[in-house]
């Protein structure tokens, strides 16, 4: 394909490239993301001892496009006296903020398209502060909770947006701290090289293998960043009808829904990246394309366990969750974060 | 090429950035206010990335967009602040003041930038091709834990000050609770109900501070505090 | 390239519209993101010497900038919520006790 | 082996003091360890002393040999330095042996004495910290050292003075006695500064370094010994030499030895209890400005002029105390008067180069004054702390011991042989009489000696007087009309306020003993129960002391009786068969000698030229360690000067004068036998008893103008109308200023942001302009 080269020379071909790459990898996420819906319900279904939607398709394989479909054809309403601009913003900023670290996790290693020089990772966007990128963008996420509670002026959005708002915070400094630990052992901010670091070794180079205090840390401040059982008190049903998203509906319900399991997605890869080696797997150095399954498949093992854990655990109750972050899980971040540094002000990486 | 594009760039986030600060000063609703000073914010994270400061630029939104603009937002939530109403105010003058005064800043300003820009052009790095490592993490990192070490560890005491101080200013005091008794036919002792009889543990059972004093026969002893 | 003075000059507009806020607003918190926003006009100067003149020091003078930003939130913030426990308002103009 | 002297004492005193109001608080038998722990400490002291003075081959006493002790370097500053050392040469040697031996018999005395007292552990405290602080005076081995013990007996004097802290009298007596001493005190620091920056040194001996630990330091004495005589001039007072360091020193001896114009002090002192009064204020603390002076007898022998002024201070203070004495009625006051006027005698010797007899002096007036005081203190406690003599006379037979061992220290102090101020009192005349120190210009020392001997004869009188109205004669003390002064309780009773039959209820807790059934108002009614005891033989019937209380009067009788016998002159023991004169043999090496007028050297020619020789005071360092056993000084003397035999001549003008004085003594005997064995109360001058008014003169000189000036100057226009006005005037100032200021604070955060974006607007504009420029 060198005749593309020739074309619009290398940095044009290679744009070439990572367009479609992004495409490619944006329709592959939101799939991964609509069947997770399906697959919770249907684990759920399982877990509660029933079947789960399965009636659009062959097993409920079309369940997705029927919801989608009707939320596209539902009724939009506009709560009166609500902040309106702000009403609007709200359910784009939270996919959007749920969408934009996709680009900066690598998602293989480096691909050599055949019969051209072209060589690239499979990552839309490298650089040198991509943690800290993916940090930034999970902080800014809970505007989208906070004000789509706000605009609604109903006392449950109110409340689900106060709530929302302050556990982000909370459990946002321990979800950093635990991946401190992790820059602290392979002394880079960059998520591909991180995952290049944890090659070899039959997979015990894994970083959690070096760091599974910081691992749990993080897992639990995952969750509870997505709001996800057993931590989603913004959306308690039972105390709050629906939380921020009360008085959403149709469309903009929708992308609320759906920046809820890109978030899950998103630290599920995160997680895959920082703790489980990403791509690395076997024979990922023969075959590079491989690496993109594995990756996957470690990310959808994080999925099946939010979903394992939302059919079996209970609710924190708010001052629990509270004292719960602040009170443990910030000084056990705190605490891996110095056994860490001291060991490898001792021992070297 | 790429000098127009940077250049767009730029005017677009300048652009960005002086439209959100202008909105910021003009709305009345402080979460508008809000929302605009973090567009502004977001303009000054993209600038930074023209700079080439990378690192600050996460920093930037981590710090001002993710932590202290969500506790913003968060306290005006919180208040439920109303917007600034209009009525008569004794400082109606101090709009044109301000205006006047932040008029002459900018010519001040201005005149200043016309002499640097006018100066004789220091020696400029950036005519060297090498790219800039300035904006880097290792290189923020090298900087804070070797030179500027010593202010480092003020900010962090600094930081702890303000912890404690927060903590202080925002704890509620520990005011005597209006309702003495928890509606839900609580059991209390009574040293809870009437503080004056300390020692005394006799439970009480009662669905209202009310019920609880009249239980106890403490009906004078409320009368007379009210 | 973009010249540095206009970085410098936004900076300059964003620091006067900042200033001006400050007298105009009467709402509390609204002066307080008026001095933030002064502030980041401050951190944009050093950031852009800092990148013209390939000097680091400008961008850790932006980190205790900020961090000095950060307490100052958390501080202020704590201080508006007590005022506004106290008087209910969050109107500058009304918490004058001192003048009479 | 010093440091054992001085610190068992204050060991004993902060037992007492830590643990003392425990023991008190049980019951009356715990008095007995209280004053065992203070008599032991004191014990503890005097053995050793005794022990170092005399134990075979290095007694500081018989031998060449001077006990050292440093303990460790208190403060050294550049050149300046100062150990706390403790030093024991001859002369602090016997000061030591007499301070320790006195002290520990008054120790003994006080146990009885204040039997019953309320605070009884504290005065023991007192007198054991007292001891502590005489010992390191005496002791010290710098002049910094000696003025901490100096400033130390001061303090604790002032704390046994005002010992019954509720008598007003005594507090006011304490703050005097503290005030006089302090004036003295200005002195002594000045002159500790004039010395150091004269020689550099503050230390009596000369030390090595093996001893201090570190460096050498030499004698500051021995540096001025070698320095040139100064000019007999009154310019020489100010002109900052040798001569001014002796004056100012000699200015804290008169505070501390209550010479003119400072003695004001001592007799009121005798508020105190009794045994403080014989122990400080007679035997030990007295005689510590006599110590100095004869300490830096080196320094005073280059300054002819203050020694003459000494001299005559000296005799001046002898007579005129004497002739107060004479119309006193309180027994104690007679004492104290008599005690200034021994002191005058001591430092007449000193003034006129009679060193060794001044010290001999103090050493036999410790014995017979504590003696007298002690007995006085008997006759006290037996009259029911009664004071005043005319209320007494005829205790001969109540109290035979008393009256016994007072006989001795009668006998003792006006000066009849063999008793121990016969010796020391004729020695101090004779030399007198026969100086030829520069100091005292031909005629002077004639002049000296007729006040000294005046004085011996209205000493005679005064102390006969005594003795007759105590021990002789009628007894007064049932008539409750005799007294003119109040007595204790009275005194108590007045102080609170009350009415003066009020006082026994009044005063049982503050005095030694219940000395309520002395408020001798016939209206009293007796409390039946607790003055069973007085209802029984009547208020006031005296009783001889108990055997504690007697057994030390006896000591020291025996030692007023044959203490003199140490020191017998050359005139008198060559008499008798060429006994010795041990006292000056023991003492003379260890003083400078004062220099000689050129023309008289009839008398000790041979010394002359050795009149500014350092003796001891010089001693090279390694006398120290036995290495050798005399000084240069001593080689070249050969002999202790008292040792070569005088002219005949002037041995047989010294026995004239010994029977002279001997006359004196029995006439001033006889004339106050005669006058008041017949009428003991016989009125005496106005002038005399009032003290010549010099109380009052004081008051009116000095004290009122000082009150009158602080209260209408310093405090009615300095501080009230200059300082509040000041003060106050800025408040006020502040305040108006404030009101006008604070319009232009519109309390508004917005305007101050406001003004604020002005200002810096300036300065950037300021700034601006410059660069436009």
């Amino acid at each position: 394909m060198d005749w593309l080269n020739n074309l619009v020379g290398p940095t044009v071909a290679r744009g070439i490239f990572q367009f479609i790459g992004i495409n490619v990898a944006f329709v592959v996420v939101l799939m991964i993301v609509a069947y997770t819906v399906l697959a919770e319900r249907r684990v759920l279904g399982f877990i509660q001892g029933r079947l789960g939607p399965n009636r659009v398709g062959p097993g409920g394989i079309l369940q997705p496009f029927a919801d989608l479909l009707k939320f596209i054809f539902k009724e939009e309403i506009v709560p009166d006296k609500s902040t309106r601009f702000i009403y609007f913003l709200a359910p784009f900023l939270a996919i959007t903020c749920a969408l934009m670290p996709i680009i900066v996790y690598p998602f293989g290693p480096e691909i050599h398209i055949p019969g051209t020089r072209i060589v690239f990772p499979l990552v839309v966007a490298r650089f040198d502060v991509a943690l800290l990128y993916v940090l930034a963008i999970t902080s800014v996420g809970v505007y989208g909770i906070a004000l789509a509670g706000w605009s609604s002026n109903n006392k449950y959005s109110l409340m689900g947006g106060l709530r929302s708002a302050a556990q982000l915070i909370s459990y946002e400094l321990s979800l950093g701290l635990s991946l401190v630990g992790v820059v602290l052992l392979s002394g880079t901010l960059d998520l591909y090289e991180i995952v290049g670091q944890q090659g070899g070794w039959h997979g015990l180079r894994w970083n959690i293998i070096f760091q599974p205090l910081g691992f749990i840390i993080y897992l639990i401040s995952a969750i509870a960043e997505t709001n996800r059982v057993p931590f989603d008190l913004p959306e308690a049903e039972t105390e709050l009808v629906a939380g921020f998203h009360t008085e959403y509906s149709a469309l903009k319900f929708a992308l609320f829904f759906m920046a809820e399991y890109v978030n899950m997605f998103t630290v599920s890869m995160l997680a895959t990246t920082m703790f489980f080696g990403g791509w690395q797997g076997p024979g990922v150095s023969t075959f590079p394309l491989l690496g993109i399954f594995y990756f996957l498949g470690k990310v959808i093992c994080f999925l099946f366990l939010y979903i394992w854990l939302r059919g079996t655990l209970p609710r924190f109750r708010f001052d629990q969750l509270m004292n719960f972050g602040w009170k443990f899980l910030l000084p056990m971040a705190i605490l891996n974060l110095i056994i860490t540094a001291t060991v490898v002000f001792f021992f070297g990486t | 090429m790429s000098d127009i594009l940077t250049f767009i760039v730029f005017i677009l986030l300048a652009g960005l950035a002086i439209g959100s600060a202008l909105a910021m000063v003009a709305q009345r609703n402080p979460l508008y206010s809000a929302i605009s000073l973090i567009g502004v914010f977001g303009a000054l994270a993209g600038l930074y990335l023209t700079l080439a400061a990378p690192f600050i630029a996460a920093v930037q939104i981590i710090v001002y967009a993710g932590a202290i603009m969500v506790l913003v937002v968060f306290v005006i939530m919180l208040l439920n602040v109303e917007e600034e109403v209009r009525r008569p105010v004794r400082l109606r003058y101090l709009v044109p003041t301000a205006v006047l005064l932040a008029a002459v800043l900018f010519a001040e300003a201005a005149f200043i930038l016309f002499y640097v820009n006018d100066a004789p052009a220091p020696p400029s790095p950036l005519a060297t091709a090498e790219p800039s490592t300035t904006g880097l993490t290792a290189s923020i990192g090298t900087g804070l834990f070797t030179t500027y070490l010593l202010p480092f560890e003020i900010t962090s005491i600094l930081i702890l000050m303000a912890l404690v101080g927060a903590m202080t200013l925002a704890r509620r005091t520990a005011a005597r609770p209006q309702d003495l008794v928890v509606p839900g036919a609580q059991v209390l002792p009574l040293q809870m109900v009437e503080p004056a009889r300390v020692g005394d543990d006799t439970p009480v059972r009662s669905d209202t501070t009310a019920e609880a004093a009249r239980t106890l026969g403490l009906n004078e002893q409320e009368q007379t505090r009210e | 390239m973009i010249p540095m003075s206009w970085y410098l000059a936004l900076s300059a507009v964003l620091f006067t519209i900042g200033v001006a806020g400050v007298i105009i607003k009467r709402n509390a918190i609204a002066m307080f993101m008026c001095i933030e926003l002064m502030l980041n006009s401050v951190n944009l100067t050093f950031i852009a010497l800092s990148s013209f003149f390939r000097d680091v020091s400008g961008q850790l003078f932006v980190f205790i900038v900020m961090t000095v930003a950060a307490a100052e939130a958390a501080v202020g913030l704590g201080i508006i919520i007590t005022v506004f426990r106290n008087r209910e308002s969050l109107d500058v103009d009304d918490a004058s006790v001192l003048r009479d | 082996m010093l440091r054992y002297i001085i610190f068992a004492p204050l060991a004993g005193a902060a037992l007492n003091w830590l643990v003392g109001r425990w023991l008190l608080k049980r019951d009356r038998p715990n008095e007995a360890l209280i004053g065992g722990i203070a008599c032991a400490a004191v014990g503890v002291a005097t053995v050793v002393a005794l022990w170092l003075a005399f134990r075979p081959g290095t007694g500081v006493l018989i031998s060449d040999h001077v006990e050292l002790d440093s303990l460790w370097t208190w403060i050294q500053v550049g050149r300046f330095r100062a150990d706390f050392g403790l030093g024991m040469d001859r002369l602090s040697g016997i000061y030591a042996c007499f301070v320790t031996f006195v002290g520990l018999l008054i120790h003994i005395f006080a146990v009885g004495y204040m039997h019953g007292d309320r605070s009884f552990y504290r005065f023991f405290a007192y007198l054991n910290l007292f001891m502590f602080m005489m010992l390191t005076l005496v002791l010290a081995d710098n002049l910094l050292l000696m003025f901490v013990g100096w400033e130390g007996v001061g303090l604790c004097s002032y704390l046994l003075i005002g010992y019954y802290i509720d008598r007003k009298e005594a507090g006011d007596a304490a703050k005097k006695a503290f005030v006089a001493n302090r004036v003295g005190d200005w002195g002594v620091v000045l002159g500790i500064m004039l010395v150091f920056a004269l020689t550099g040194s503050v230390s009596f001996f000369d030390k090595t370094a093996a001893v201090t630990g570190n460096t050498a330091v030499a004698s500051a004495l021995g540096v001025i010994a070698k320095m040139p005589l100064d000019p007999f001039t009154w310019h020489a007072l100010i002109a900052g030499g040798v001569t001014s360091t002796a004056l100012l020193l000699f200015i804290g001896a008169t505070g501390k030895s209550a010479q003119i114009p400072l003695y004001v002090w001592l007799p009121d002192a005798m508020a105190g209890p009794t045994p403080v009064s014989a122990l400080i204020h007679a035997a030990t603390m007295v005689t510590a400005g006599v110590y100095m002076v004869v300490r830096c007898s080196a320094i005073y022998s280059h300054a002819p002029t203050v020694m003459f002024i000494i001299a005559i201070i000296g005799a001046a203070t002898a007579i005129f105390a004497a002739t107060i004495g004479i119309a006193q009625n309180d027994i104690k006051k007679v004492l104290a008067y008599s005690t200034i006027s021994q002191l005058g005698y001591m430092f007449l010797a000193c003034g006129v180069g009679a060193f060794v007899a001044a010290i001999f002096h103090v050493m036999t007036h410790a014995f017979f004054k504590a003696l007298l005081f002690l007995g006085s203190g008997s006759v006290i406690t037996g009259m029911h702390h009664e004071q005043d003599m005319r209320r007494m006379g005829g205790l001969r037979k109540y109290m035979p011991i008393t009256f016994a061992t007072m006989m001795a220290g009668w006998l003792a102090i006006c000066g009849i042989v063999p008793f121990a101020g016969f010796f020391s009192k004729d020695e101090i005349l004779w030399k007198t009489w026969s100086t030829g120190a520069l100091a005292i210009p031909n005629g002077a020392g004639k002049a000296l000696w007729f006040i000294g001997a005046v004085t011996a004869l209205l000493t005679a009188i005064y102390m006969t007087r005594l003795m007759v109205m105590t021990f002789w004669g009628g007894e007064r003390f049932r008539d409750t009309n005799a007294g003119g002064q109040a007595d204790a309780a009275h005194a108590q009773a007045y102080d609170k306020g009350l009415a003066p039959h009020d006082a026994e209820t009044a005063s049982v807790a503050g005095s030694p003993q219940d000395v309520g059934h002395l408020a001798d108002a016939p209206t009293l009614i007796m409390d039946a129960d607790e003055h069973a005891h007085e209802a029984h033989h009547g208020p006031g019937e005296p009783h001889e002391s108990p055997w504690v209380m007697t057994v030390p009067l006896i000591v020291l009788a025996v030692l007023a009786t044959v203490g003199g016998l140490v020191g017998i002159p050359y005139a008198l023991g060559s008499l008798v068969g060429g006994v010795p004169n041990y006292f000056e043999r023991t003492l003379e090496p260890a003083v400078a000698k004062a220099p000689e007028r050129g023309g008289a050297a009839g008398h000790e020619a041979a010394a002359t030229g050795q009149a500014t020789e350092p003796r001891m005071l010089s001693r090279p360092p390694q006398q120290v360690d036995g290495a050798s056993p005399l000084s240069v000084g001593e080689g070249q003397q050969g002999e202790p000067a008292a040792e070569r035999a005088p002219a005949p001549a002037e041995v047989s003008m010294e026995r004239l004068f010994t029977l002279v004085s001997l006359a004196i003594a029995a006439l001033g005997i006889g004339i106050g036998y005669l006058i008041f064995s017949k009428r003991p109360l016989r009125p005496l001058p106005r002038l005399l008893e009032n003290k010549y008014y010099v109380d009052e003169i004081y008051d009116a000189a000095i004290i009122n103008p000082i009150k009158v000036g602080s209260r209408e100057g310093l405090w009615r226009l300095l501080d009230v109308k200059v300082i509040d006005g000041l003060v106050n005037g800025m408040g006020r100032a502040m305040r108006e200023t404030g009101d006008v200021v604070r319009r232009i604070q519109f309390g508004f955060v917005r305007s101050y942001a406001a003004i604020i974006l002005l200002g810096a607007l300036a300065v950037i504009g300021y700034f601006v302009f410059s660069f436009a420029r």
